[in-house]
């Protein structure tokens, strides 16, 4: 299936776009996902980073099924305030 | 009240939003944009939220002040974009009948807001620019020959 | 800046005074009149302060943040004579590079003014007054058959 | 010797003016104070209640001597804010 992958700040800005279209099995986790964008965006971040990924506008972990349909978006680091 | 804005916050009328007659106490937090930051001078400051989940997290931080101090009147607002130094970039005003539960939800609502609020803040320095708290990942990636994409 | 006044309080302008480029956090106080006090209305609130030492006191304060909080922008402003309900009878504006002890040290210095600066607050109800926190010298004086002296 | 003697809020209020002129002997303590001021304003405070003296601005202790001039106040629990 394709998910829509949203990017901001530092990623956005390493992916060189806000958003990616990105192809993965039916029934990938989460972790199959941030594979696949390392895969096709190698700068975003070094392996021993992990990447926090939000789901339906929820901090997801690892191991969440993704669905056709989800909102997806890699989380850095958060500084507001 | 909850507000992601790219206009200048406006304080007073953010805290006039909590005052009630019932409550005694009124604290209000301002963060404004310094003009150092680790040794070096900010000449310029840009905030990026990832608007839609950033509402659902304040309204979650509101919802849990409510549980854990009983506080009823909060008001958090978030200034986006370029905020020259100086300004302010965040408004929390917290109302209670008494002292003690305003300044404790006060200053707990700003400590959950920097861990879980997606919100960003990029520091533009003399002949650099960097995303604050992304130190790990700048580090591993000099370490590793990667270059941030924006040079 | 410290300031015992008989003019309403601009919360805004106190707040001014300990905004800095080099604070990223600024922490304001403020302290409302409210309508009800142990369960009765108050109509009315009447503030008196022995002024010289209520200075020395407030200033007293400043310098003990300063000491134990490392905090160099303080502002005080203390309301006195007749004050309305919902009206602002105390500002506390504590600023600083890090919002921790911007929250402890304005905390600490409302908590402080309350125990040691000769301020004091009379609540009118219906058909009668008290000065706050004279309840055993009230108690007493009823206990012992002597009346206040404003009835 | 004289010592004027002020008086704040409920205080004020009980002694019907905010200042007295009280007589104590040479030498006197602000306790020694405090029972002359008892005596000429009995209804100030009940006998079980301790009365807080501020003497030159700063809160004094019952055995501090007093001298002629002082600045003296009798101080009701404090309550601003």
């Amino acid at each position: 299936m394709q998910l829509s992958v949203r990017f901001f700040a530092l990623y956005r800005e390493r992916a060189g776009c806000g958003l990616a279209s990105v192809e993965v099995s039916d029934g990938a986790t989460v972790a199959d996902l941030v594979g696949a964008v390392r895969q096709r965006f190698p700068r975003l971040a070094p392996p021993e980073v992990q990447i926090v990924v939000a789901v339906n506008q929820e901090y997801a972990e690892p191991d969440t099924v993704l669905r056709e349909g989800d909102e997806i978006c890699l989380i850095p680091p958060v500084s507001g305030g | 009240m909850i507000e992601i804005t790219h206009q200048p916050l406006n304080p007073e009328e953010i805290t006039d939003r909590v005052r009630r007659d019932a409550n005694g106490a009124v604290v209000t937090f301002l963060g404004t944009t310094r003009d150092f930051s680790e040794g070096k001078r900010v000449i310029h400051l840009e905030y990026e939220a990832y608007e839609d989940m950033a509402y659902k997290k304040l309204e979650e931080i509101r919802q849990e002040l409510r549980v854990e101090f009983g506080v009823e009147d909060v008001a958090i607002a978030h200034r986006i974009g370029p905020v020259d130094i100086g300004h302010i970039s965040l408004v929390v005003a917290v109302a209670s009948p008494h002292r003690k539960e305003a300044f404790l939800a006060c200053h707990e609502a700003v400590n959950r807001l920097k861990q879980i609020v997606p919100i960003w803040k990029k520091e533009v320095f003399e002949g650099g620019a960097h995303w604050v708290a992304c130190e790990d990942h700048e580090f591993a990636a000099r370490e590793s020959g990667l270059q941030p994409a924006d040079g």
